[in-house]
């Protein structure tokens, strides 16, 4: 008999720190995946971000960094110039990336550095308790908009991927979901490219992930995909925004 | 007089809540009270557990490092706190998710199945107040009556089915520790 | 008895400012910080306060900054690696001199370090931070009801000498759920009236055209001998808060002390604890707790060394920070010892007496 | 024959890979691992038809499918 | 003879700090020119950047704030909370807002705040000594692109307004140049409708105005006008990005 | 003589950095610092180096981090508000056990100040400006030649003790220009040999795929029991930089000393001006200037203070930063006084005798 | 009859104005200004058609047009 | 020996630059030196000024209060500085920008149409040069042989013309000092 499916090389073989059911595993797995395939194991290291995967350092089996919260993009630049031989990502939450490191991904993507980021969009604050994230969508409730976002007052949720496509750099530009099996399968090709392309040196790639956060939601796992499938996706509309290794591909 | 303790058990357990009932009755009672959680990720699946002192006096250090009275309502909590309870100290045991208890000399404890016992009583989140029950009839940190004081104004119009269930586990747990 | 709420330190200090007419509150998330910004954003709404969650701790003492400018009472509050972010802002509130209140429930460091209770941003807090020469006015407070009575009390100072102000206090106070008894709310009257105390200088409107003016929320001066007189004159004002605003608290101090123990925050109630157990063996051991660590009361630990005082002994949830002003205050007269505790550890009451017993 | 195993040691029971999979061979354990979870297991190796959906879903990367 | 153009009472006398021919001069006219008309004096009251326009603090004659660098937006944002009475701008270079000011400007567009931000973009840091800035063309010489902006290493320069415009609070957003008196023209005219609507408190307007930088370009002010023409309008088109108080205007 | 240049402080050390082995330099212009930063532009690519300008300060030292993780020598630089930005940075870098060099050309402050030189960071480079119990060497130069060699040194010290550096500069030594002489270039073998120093602990490669490890850049200890061991393994660390790595220059110190002055860079320059007017007119006075400030020189101070020395006179460019250090050395045993300048001032060789003279 | 009048003390002498005076009467004066700059003046004011293209054009605000 | 320095005038009138030639020719000459500007956002438009100091010592203080030498190439300069030029110093003035000269008694003044002689020569940018021959015939801080030589070194490959009018305006200004 063979074995189909199983823990990835690239994974340590230690716990994900995470809630049961959330979706920051499996974007793990995407990743570890993708670097064993590529064979990509023995030149690749990552960013972990301030956030519910600040452990990522942990989970990877190469050499990986943690950053200050929001400066992935920055800390990545400085490996990737420090040893181009390298393969470098970041992995970031909404509010590592989309609040407080806003400046450094776009900086980032407007010099197309060599890395490839992994953006985990589950519209809150996980790792501090539920607070309200950029992503947020209106009218939902956190501990920080107790009463419902209101976006008369603080805005719509800010959308990454079409932010960074106003950009000339950036060489590929995806969101994808992990709210069901086949959304995964796609993502996992998504992933692959990311890396190919990363592996080829051609630029700045970058994917969201729209995914869950059961604990903060307060929702159960498989309810909180429903969740996420019904409000999220029509805020955050998967597709390809930007791919300049494909003929005919966006820009 | 000064009374410290620690009240353990899963996430979700309402081992917080237990000190903060204690607490707070007790604070009813004139004492002065400290209750200080132990917080963070480890908290997910972890253990919560939280350090409260009762006192007459005021209270200096919150942190409890050698508990008189301890709840452990799993095993992981049994084993990181059971040995450092006082001498003449109080165990409470929640025997249904603590499979293995050894019990040391000197120390009192009171193990029951507190899963079993809330279902029975019709839910399981009343749980901690079983426990709540064993420790006002072992010791006298607080009054059964300020508790029920508390809870009734606190749920009398919001939750009466609640605090008729409450009231019944607290008065299971003295039952119990009889 | 009857007023007295069970309330944790977090949320008990925002209470106690929205009270005192805080009315503005920017802030980022932090652990262990989180339930003060939570707390905000459930009660300032209720009171027609402005709550916003910026985008991060930097936007968040530039918001502070600008609403500072304008005359009102505003408030921002993180933990260490956050505070670290807000360095410049601090900066430019004290060189523009704002009066604004920052609240650091500290954790353990450097670096993301943990989430657990520390007092490691000491030096940070007192001796700036940020750059160029000014100060903070930082009050540590080692119990939830003096942490909440610390938020009416830092507003003051603030709008007294119009300097921005810190409440240092650390991740076991916000934590922690202690009883407290609240000051009245300040009503709607009041806070405008404390508005316009600084109609002088902050940016407001011109009632209806009359009475011109071009008020400027500025740290810079370009022409250095501009910059040197203001800098002289904030000086000045540190000079005289020192002279006024000193707050400590004598703990069994007395004539025949042996020896005398200096803790703040957090750590001075684990001390008292020790000292109580080592009194009741006999000794005779005193305890100051500085209440304000700038300005600090040197000349009050200067008075306790007296004769029978054999040794001073520091205690820091840190490798020793305070102990430099402790020793400032001492200078020379006897020996100062230290002791502290790192990575979020807090110390036993028991460690302490053993660190004591050592020089009996 | 075991086609789907899960790891007790990984497996946080958050029932993902019982929602979706095509043979409904899949279940919550009685027992409970350390972290005190009770761990999803496939109760049918028969029926189950190694299509690694429930791989694919689990979070925790608990799981091996073998063909 | 009646005086049909003279220097605006919202206008301090005081000399600019600008150098000679430098068009931050002009687009504090425009403002203060404006102010006056809408009869907005005294409720007025704007934020100095860190940049050469640092000191337009002391040449507006109403209240006025000064911003660490970048942080202009994020000072607006407090002011404007604390006195909504008032009206607020920022008025901030590229290197202000567009590199080290990126976050604040992002997230005060995302929230809709109720100012009006001004935005003097000349291609480079002029207050230092002409630094590369984010806006800086590719090929451009600057004291820190010593051999030319290579866009391979470092990307393309950053466009403001279409970045902006990605997000969904924006009220209005234009670029306009100073560059020629027709274009100065149509700027008036630009803050004019970002002033008019900051005062009806309809929402977060932003004027982009490409302007020119002879000091550290090396080239005389008419010179200069003529470079940026040449070489600035292509990259940097002007345009109504968003105005929502058009019908049939974008968005 | 003739190897020697006439350069700026600014571009001498961007030099010697480059010479040094450093091949990463990450930084946002600012003045007085631009000159470093331009040379670095235009140098960094003749020599395949990597020059970078970071969008912000902030993203500078994270670049920093992010190169220094790799084992490479890098470098950034800036002036006091910029500094402020980076402490979030600095403290994670010290966290996480990084070598760097972080120059600082200090100007006027608070905020946004002026652009003048100025020693007013001397507390936040020394006592830790960012959050959290961690330390920095902090070298002071004062002159353009010495400036440069801090470069070399502060790479060797950054790799030695796998700590962060600080050179705390100022406009001045930035702005002027003095004759420099250079040390060689170091070869592209020996930069390479410098890397692998740190392969036991830094991210690299896996040649072909043996000796697979797991490196990891970090500061994060969650458990605090593992973060108080990291901690006290700091300590130990800076214990050892204070017993080897203090230095300092004595001017005219001997026996018969009636007064001992103390300051550091710049500041030092204008002070032994006034001493030799001072000693010409026939006093003897010594100078004693730090040049690590930290680890700071306690005990060669006080080996100083012997029974003819009647006072120690500290001369700043701030208010009175390093007053302190100066003081806890003293002990209590004769008095300190101190002058400043601030604003961006320097003070004149004849403000400095007035002082003096005033206690003669 | 002035109907352009160049403040002397805010001209910087950038030129400007000259470059866009349609009737081109605008020329940099023999003096200088305390800053050291030839000032602009108009030393045809009966040419000058008050179109104010001078003023809007003016990066230091130092002109004043009538008519 | 050490000889104080200041020279001043509008940014782009060469001052910094006679300041640089007579530091970098002191140096070859085996002087200590030290070069320092005036610098930031006033020298837009405003006065730039460095002050140079030439040692036979180690140069402690590199900021000049009171030079020995001053050279004012316009009035703010002379203005600013001229006062504080210590007694038996040297003061070189451009009198086309200078219209007000007020002479110190006890000071060595060479009062001089720089511009003038400038355009004359050919060359604008060589205004500089020729109070550095008036300093080089006035003092015996650097011989005339030395600067000729590193203006040789520099120029000659790229710009001879250049060579020829600096060297000729060094020596106007020796002349007219004489
Ligand atoms: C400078 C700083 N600010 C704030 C924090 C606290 N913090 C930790 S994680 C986090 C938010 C994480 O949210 P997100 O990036 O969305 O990740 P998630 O946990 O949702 O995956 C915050 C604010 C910090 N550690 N450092
Ligand atoms: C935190 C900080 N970083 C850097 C500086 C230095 N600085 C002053 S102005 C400026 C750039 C200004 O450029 P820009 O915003 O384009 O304005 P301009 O001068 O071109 O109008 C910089 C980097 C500073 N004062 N503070
Ligand atoms: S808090 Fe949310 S995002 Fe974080 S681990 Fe739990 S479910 Fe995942
Ligand atoms: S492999 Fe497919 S059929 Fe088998 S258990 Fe998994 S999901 Fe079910
Ligand atoms: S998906 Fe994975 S973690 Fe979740 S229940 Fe199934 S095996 Fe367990
Ligand atoms: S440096 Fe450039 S932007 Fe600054 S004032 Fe001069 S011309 Fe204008
Ligand atoms: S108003 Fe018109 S015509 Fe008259 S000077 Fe000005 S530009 Fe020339
Ligand atoms: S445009 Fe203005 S500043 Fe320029 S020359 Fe004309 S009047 Fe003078
Ligand atoms: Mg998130
Ligand atoms: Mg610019």
């Amino acid at each position: 008999m063979a074995i189909i499916a199983k823990r990835p090389d690239s994974l340590r073989e230690v716990s994900f720190t995470y809630c049961p059911g959330c979706m920051h595993g499996v974007a793990h797995r995407l990743i570890a995946e993708t670097v064993d395939e590529l064979g990509l194991k023995n030149q690749m290291t990552g960013v972990a971000p301030v956030g519910c995967s600040v452990f990522a350092y942990k989970f990877f089996d190469f050499d990986m960094a943690q950053a200050a919260h929001g400066r992935a993009p920055a800390v990545a630049t400085g490996m990737k110039r420090a040893r181009p031989e390298m393969n470098v990502f970041t992995y970031q939450g909404d509010g590592d990336l989309a609040a407080i490191g806003t400046a450094e991904i776009v900086h980032a993507a407007n010099r197309g550095e060599h890395i490839s980021v992994f953006f985990v969009n589950n519209a809150i604050y996980g790792m501090t308790g539920g607070q309200m994230a950029p992503t947020t969508l209106p009218g939902m409730k956190t501990t920080t908009s107790p009463y419902g976002r209101d976006a008369n007052d603080i805005g719509y949720p800010v959308r990454v991927c079409e932010l960074l496509n106003t950009l000339e750099a950036p060489y590929y530009i995806e969101r994808v979901s992990l709210l069901s099996v086949p959304e995964i399968i796609k993502a996992k090709k998504a992933v692959q490219k990311a890396l190919t392309y990363n592996k080829e040196g051609r630029g700045f790639t970058f994917i969201e992930f729209v995914s869950t956060c059961p604990t903060n939601w307060g929702l159960d796992p498989v309810k909180s995909q429903q969740w996420a499938k019904e409000n999220m996706i029509p805020f955050f509309k998967p597709g390809v925004f930007r791919d300049k290794g494909t003929e005919g591909g966006q820009k | 007089m000064k009374s410290e303790m620690i009240f353990s058990g899963f996430g979700g357990q309402g081992a917080l809540a237990i000190g903060k009932f204690i607490a707070q009755s007790a604070m009813s009672e004139g004492k002065n009270v400290s209750w200080l959680p132990s917080y963070g990720p480890e908290m997910r699946g972890g253990t919560a557990n939280v350090s409260v002192v009762v006192s007459d006096t005021e209270i200096a250090s919150p942190v409890v490092s050698f508990p008189h009275i301890m709840v452990a309502l799993n095993q992981p909590s049994l084993d990181k706190f059971g040995p450092s309870v006082k001498a003449n100290g109080l165990i409470v045991v929640n025997e249904d998710l603590c499979p293995n208890v050894v019990k040391r000399d000197g120390v009192d404890y009171v193990v029951a199945p507190l899963n079993k016992i809330s279902k029975e009583i019709g839910d399981d989140k009343v749980l901690n107040m079983i426990a709540i029950g064993i420790i006002i009839e072992k010791t006298n940190i607080i009054k059964y009556d300020t508790l029920a004081d508390h809870l009734t104004s606190f749920l009398k119009d919001r939750n009466a089915e609640l605090l008729a269930l409450n009231l019944e586990a607290i008065k299971k747990g003295m039952e119990l520790a009889r | 008895m009857g007023n007295k709420v069970l309330m944790k330190g977090n949320e008990a200090v925002a209470e106690a400012a929205i009270r005192s007419g805080c009315r503005l509150y920017f802030a980022y998330p932090i652990t262990p910080q989180s339930e003060l910004i939570e707390y905000m954003a459930k009660m300032m709404p209720k009171v027609k306060g402005t709550f916003l969650q910026a985008e991060s701790e930097v936007a968040a003492i530039n918001m502070v900054y600008g609403a500072a400018g304008m005359g009102k009472r505003v408030m921002t509050s993180s933990s260490s690696p956050g505070i670290s972010l807000k360095m410049e802002g601090i900066s430019y509130l004290a060189g523009a001199r704002l009066p604004a209140v920052i609240i650091n429930v500290q954790r353990g460091g450097p670096g993301l370090g943990d989430i657990q209770p520390a007092q490691g941003d000491y030096f940070q807090a007192t001796k700036g931070g940020g750059h160029g020469d000014y100060r903070l006015i930082v009050l540590a407070p080692s119990s939830v009801q003096e942490f909440a009575d610390m938020a009416s009390d830092s507003f003051d100072l603030a709008d007294k000498y119009r300097v921005p102000v810190m409440i240092l206090s650390d991740g076991l106070l916000g934590q922690m759920m202690e009883p407290v008894e609240f000051k009245e709310y300040k009503t709607d009257k009041e806070i405008e009236e404390l508005g316009k105390q600084h109609y002088d200088w902050c940016i407001h409107t011109n009632e209806d055209g009359k009475g011109h003016h071009h008020n400027e929320i500025n740290s810079l001066e370009i022409d250095p001998n501009v910059l040197e007189r203001h800098v002289l004159n904030l000086e000045q004002i540190y000079k005289e808060i020192e002279k006024n605003e000193v707050k400590h608290e004598e703990y069994n101090i007395n004539d025949n002390n042996e020896f005398v123990c200096v803790a703040f925050g957090t750590a001075a109630r684990i001390v008292k604890s020790a000292i109580d157990d080592l009194n009741a063996e006999g000794r005779n051991i005193g305890l100051i707790r500085p209440i304000t660590v700038w300005p600090y009361p040197y000349k009050e630990i200067a008075k306790t060394i007296h004769g029978n005082v054999k040794r001073v002994f520091v205690f820091e949830l840190n490798l020793g920070q305070m102990v430099e002003d402790v020793k400032l205050a001492v200078n020379g007269k006897v020996p100062v010892e230290f002791m502290g505790k790192v990575g979020g550890l807090v110390f036993t009451p028991e460690e302490i007496k053993e660190k004591i017993k050592a020089y009996l | 024959m075991q086609k789907m195993t899960v790891d007790p040691n990984y497996c946080k029971g958050c029932g993902l890979c019982i929602s979706v999979c095509p043979q409904k061979v899949i279940r919550f354990s009685e027992n409970i691992n350390e972290k005190g979870y009770h761990y999803a297991e496939c109760f049918d190796q028969e029926k189950c038809i190694a299509c690694a959906m429930c791989y694919r879903t689990c979070p925790d990367v608990a799981i091996t499918v073998q063909k």
